[in-house]
């Protein structure tokens, strides 16, 4: 374990941005935070979540997949992938780091998404204990820790110092170049601080939600569920909680036609949309109570059935902040789990 | 020295009625006007949804201008006075946001107007070619 | 804290129900947390006991929802209605988009509603419990730090800090006492805005809107956008986009968004309220709203039923698009 | 990083001829720009045809496998980009890539067994593939009956192919029905899932369908009130897609997706399935 003083914070900044662009949560001056790139001036903020979840680096709202230059009855395709740049993303909460392993299983599977691969290659990522999770905050459900974050590199803060641990031979690449700034340590000091976070997290409200009654093999017993009708009552059909899940990747792709040549270009889709699943000659998810189901259907059952068991949610919290309506995930588990009738 | 080649692209919307036949009477009459002026045929200067503009600027246009009839003589009774109203709060959004607002116009030309048409395109570009290039409004996609 | 509590409005609503005069009621329900509320339709007076809130998280504007609920019942919905959700509620009637007899609307009074991200900034992410005092909330986190002593004032929603008015423009009962219309301040932002060079507002405006993630929430929630079929989602309508692809394509659908509504919006605000990246869209609508009153008259959305909105009306001696900018600059 | 392919990526292909063969269906010849196949597939899979600017649909491949020269598609007009297709003329180009999806298990459970196709309009299309590649692969299979239905005598997909081709197969037995009488049709008139039941096939055949969705419905209805098991019975579906391979997320039944984890389906996996088809 190396660590660094938090007065040299800047300097770390520095040195990690020499060989590879940083990015970090800073203010989006509005109240929230983004990853940002990081450049001299721009301060690191260490907020719980950013309001967009780091999966915009793998999987971006919108990327150009490929262009056509069109011709009479002739049609020229221009493959206009490029190789990505280096990149660290500093801050990464355990929760959004487990996410990357959800979006793993869908775009590095056969046959891989090379668009996904490339940038996921590409990057270095150093995770931040949750010193002060939030009340919305659940991921111990999904065994995730936050006070031992994975990530090539796991770091924590203190009030301080920065302590940083290596977990994988990209992470070890990274903190050997930073050697001059970091000294070797211990980890006294972490162990106390991780202790403290497991006895918040111990008293989350949220702690104790129950996952036993989902995943493989659920599909027959809450499809036909009256609740579906009840807990989408209110949904307005927005794509927020969809748009701030890390976990959320169902894509649309679709042609832009630029005068010159046409862009097709790949962005995220939500269930929640009516016309995501519409067709020349219909929808097979005609209604709101369909849409709403498919959603959490896809997280809680149907993905963990494709998945090992993994559920396609990790509890961070963002729905639960964001839904204009408040309706959420958790809400939905507790009503099918049978807690609350 | 170097000459300035830039000419704004200006897309006009002429109603059916006044404006359109105004343009052509200023060709009839071979008054000059530019040639960077696009102009569409709406049925009324009504129909011009404000995403019609938007799309222009999107495509490329560094000026657009809305033509209709004289108020009083819109052909459908009414057309041009909503018009008057929609873009009027058009134009005051496009600017709230920061879009130059010497970009947007709306006037008046009737069928017998071709001198006021070709006057009015000549002064309207000119005003834009001083603006230079749209940058408030353009997608980049589209520029090629 | 509100002034007519929870009870006043369960007890009504219970007797309604149990008396057969409504069929269900349309209120906001308990969440997990003291401030997560969720529009919900009760059909019972058991389930208005167990879960029926009103409290200083009800937000939600639920004017909307009459459209779609009052057509899967045959007997009549009773509404809860804060003074602003009149409004709406007003307009929505003014075009056609539910039928009057089918509503039993009550009215409640509104001393303004909290925002719970202003609270966590100011208390903390982790709440455990939030405690109403006279002056507003006392706040206890899962950190244990001392509770968190909260001024109302502070945490209030933006439309309510701008409050328009207390006044209930339409019910067929109402509890507790009537407001008044209020001076507000609401049109000082747009103002401050309008103040900037051309090059100041357009940053200003990039700064705000790029961060837009097209969720659609704020069309989504407002009570105005209520086409059944919107043309940002249809295919056809050449203008059918599900991201924020360019700056571009940001500007496009909030200008169209706003100019939809122009002249129907009623200021009730869920727009800014549901923007997950807190993007003051009000801000807008205010715009439109500010313009209409200076170029055509002062006109209220939704304060009148029937009233003929601004932009499906005009006068003969209607101000011309050229002067708008000397209009202004008076 | 460009020499990784992208099965997001298509390939060129070039309609060399188009054949009407009904009023609202043509059938598309595609081969790549020098003249090949543009790739191989098995019977029952699918590909996703494109026109830069108009959109993407994925289609089944109609042509038998065993036809290495090209690939054919009978597409019904029904929307933007069949649509835009209809217009095209021989020469145009589009984009193509696959092949996506499940194919039928021809050289597993289908092997050796007597087959059963009962196809409804363009529900044809699908199991022409697999038709053709076991008449031509006809050692390998028992008898072949073909219950064909359509709107009318006009909107029979492929009935030249079917006429000169299939009936003068042996034991190959093609049965046409058609909704209702019209002049010119000698043939039998009534539907689908009444004609099967009429002809009363035996219970030892593996069957194929294909179809409208209730037609669908129904026909199975029919099958297992002629004694047939839900194993036997195989179908092939459709849902909105947009990437081919599972990614995208709309075209799930359940778990299951249609463009991976199908488009075939034996009767008896729907059952596992939610009803959301």
């Amino acid at each position: 374990m190396r660590k660094c003083s938090l007065s040299k914070l800047t300097d770390l900044f520095q040195k990690i941005n020499e060989s590879a662009s940083l990015y970090l949560p800073a203010t989006d001056n509005a109240g929230g935070a983004v990853y940002t790139k990081w450049a001299d001036g721009v301060e690191y903020l260490d907020v719980l979540n950013t309001v967009r979840s780091p999966k915009d680096f793998f999987f971006p709202q919108s990327e150009n997949l490929m262009e056509f230059k069109l011709k009479g009855k002739n049609i020229e395709i221009l493959d206009i992938r490029e190789e990505s740049e280096d990149f660290v993303i500093f801050g990464v909460r355990a929760c959004d780091v487990k996410s990357f392993e959800v979006l793993d299983r869908v775009f590095l599977s056969e046959p891989v998404d090379s668009y996904y691969q490339n940038r996921r290659a590409h990057a270095v990522i150093i995770s931040m204990a949750c010193m002060r999770p939030a009340d919305t905050c659940f991921c111990t459900a999904f065994g995730i820790d936050a006070a031992e974050p994975a990530g090539d590199v796991s770091a924590w803060k203190t009030e301080c110092d920065l302590y940083l641990k290596a977990n994988t031979e990209k992470g070890a690449q990274l903190l050997a170049k930073l050697s001059n700034l970091t000294e070797e340590c211990d980890d006294s000091e972490v162990s106390p601080l991780q202790e403290k976070i497991r006895n918040i997290m111990k008293k989350l409200p949220l702690e104790g939600i129950s996952l036993e009654n989902f995943g493989k093999g659920k599909t027959k017993e809450y499809f036909d569920s009256p609740l579906w009708t009840e807990l989408s009552e209110a949904c307005l059909g927005c794509g927020t909680c969809t748009f701030v899940c890390p976990t959320c990747q169902c894509y649309d792709i679709k042609d832009f036609d630029t005068g010159s040549g046409v862009i097709r270009y790949r962005c995220w889709d939500s269930c929640m949309y009516s016309d995501f699943t519409k067709m020349a000659h219909g929808n097979s998810r005609n209604t709101q109570v369909e849409r709403f189901r498919q959603r959490f259907m896809h997280k809680l059952v149907y993905y963990p059935e494709n998945n090992d068991g993994l559920f396609s949610c990790v509890g961070c919290g963002r729905c639960l902040s964001k839904c204009p309506i408040s309706m959420n995930i958790v809400k939905v588990m507790k009503a099918l789990g049978g807690e609350k009738k | 020295m170097q000459v300035n080649e830039y000419k704004p692209l200006i897309v006009a919307f002429c109603c059916n009625w006044c404006s359109y036949a105004g343009a052509d009477l200023a060709g009839n009459n071979r008054l000059n006007y530019p040639a960077d002026v696009k102009i569409i045929r709406v049925p009324c200067s009504c129909r011009v949804n404000p995403m019609f503009i938007l799309r222009a600027f999107q495509r490329g246009a560094d000026g657009v201008i809305i033509c209709g009839c004289h108020p009083g003589d819109c052909h459908y009774t009414s057309g041009n006075y909503y018009t008057r109203r929609r873009m009027a709060l058009l134009f005051s959004m496009l600017d709230f946001l920061g879009i130059e607002r010497e970009r947007t116009r709306l006037e008046w030309v009737s069928a017998a107007e071709g001198a006021k048409f070709a006057a009015t395109m000549n002064d309207f570009a000119e005003t834009v070619a001083a603006l230079g290039e749209n940058k408030r409004l353009e997608d980049l996609r589209c520029k090629k | 804290m509100q002034k007519v509590n929870r009870d006043v409005l369960l007890e009504k609503a219970a007797a309604m129900l149990d008396a057969g005069e409504v069929q269900a009621v349309l209120g906001w329900g308990a969440g997990e947390f003291a401030y997560d509320v969720t529009p919900r339709v009760f059909e019972t007076s058991d389930e208005l006991r167990a879960d029926f809130v009103w409290n200083d998280f009800c937000g939600a504007n639920l004017s909307k929802y009459l459209v779609s609920k009052t057509k899967k019942l045959e007997g009549k919905l009773l509404v809860f209605l804060k003074p602003c959700d009149t409004y709406s509620f007003n307009q929505l009637l003014t075009e056609h988009r539910f039928e009057r007899e089918k509503v039993y609307a009550v009215a409640v009074p509104c001393e303004g509603m909290a925002d719970v991200q202003k609270l966590k900034a100011l208390a903390g992410d982790g709440i455990s419990s939030i405690e109403s005092t006279d002056s507003g909330f006392s706040v206890t986190t899962i950190y244990d730090d001392a509770p968190v002593e909260v001024k109302g004032a502070d945490v209030l929603l933006e439309k309510c800090a701008n409050c328009k008015s207390r006044k209930h423009v339409a019910y067929d009962e109402l509890l507790g006492d009537e407001g008044e219309v209020l001076d507000s301040n609401r049109f000082d932002e747009v103002e401050r805005i309008e103040a900037m060079t051309s090059e100041e507002r357009f940053a200003f405006w990039q700064g705000e809107l790029s961060r837009c993630i097209r969720c659609n929430a704020c069309r989504d929630v407002c009570p105005a956008c209520t086409c059944e079929k919107c043309v940002f989602d249809n295919p056809n309508s050449g203008a059918e986009n599900k991201a924020p692809t360019t700056s571009f394509e940001e500007q496009m659908f909030h200008v169209i968004r706003a100019f939809h509504v122009a002249g129907r919006c009623t200021d009730c605000g869920e727009c800014s309220r549901v923007c997950p990246q807190n993007i003051p869209l009000h801000l807008l609508n205010r715009k439109f709203i500010k313009d209409i009153n200076t170029f055509y008259g002062e006109y209220q959305a939704g304060a009148e039923e029937g009233s003929r909105a601004p932009l499906v009306d005009y006068t003969l001696e209607d101000l011309e698009a050229e002067d708008v900018f000397k209009k202004e600059a008076e | 990083m460009n020499t990784v392919n992208d099965t997001l990526i298509p390939v060129l292909g070039v309609i060399t001829d188009v054949r009407i063969d009904t009023p609202d269906v043509k059938t598309f010849r595609v081969v790549t720009p020098d003249g090949k196949k543009a790739f191989d597939h098995k019977p029952g899979q699918c590909a996703m045809l494109s026109i830069p600017g108009v959109g993407e649909a994925m289609f089944s491949i109609t042509s038998s496998p065993t036809n290495t020269e090209f690939m054919e598609f009978s597409i019904k007009k029904c929307g933007c980009v069949t649509d835009w297709l209809h217009q095209a003329e021989a020469g145009q180009q589009i984009t193509i890539r696959g092949p996506y999806g499940r194919p039928f298990p021809v050289d597993t459970e289908f092997k050796g067994k007597d087959l059963l196709f009962i196809a409804g309009g363009i529900g044809l299309a699908p199991l022409r593939s697999v038709i053709n590649y076991c008449r031509d692969n006809r050692a390998d299979y028992g008898t072949i009956d073909i219950v064909y239905g359509s709107r009318s005598m006009d909107d029979l997909v492929d009935y030249k192919e079917i006429v000169d081709e299939w009936t003068k197969d042996t034991d190959v037995h093609v049965h046409l029905t058609i909704d209702r009488e019209q002049q010119g049709w000698d043939g039998h008139v009534g539907f689908v899932p009444s004609y099967v039941k009429e002809l009363g096939f035996d219970t030892n055949k593996t069957a194929i369908i294909c179809g409208p969705p209730i037609m669908i419905k129904f026909t199975l209805d029919a099958m297992i009130e002629l004694g047939f098991d839900k194993t036997q019975v195989y179908t092939t579906m459709e849902l909105r897609m947009k990437c081919g391979v599972g990614k995208c997320g709309r075209c799930n039944i359940g778990a299951k997706y249609v463009c991976k984890d199908g488009p075939v389906f034996r009767c008896d996996e729907l059952d596992e399935l939610p009803d959301e088809y």
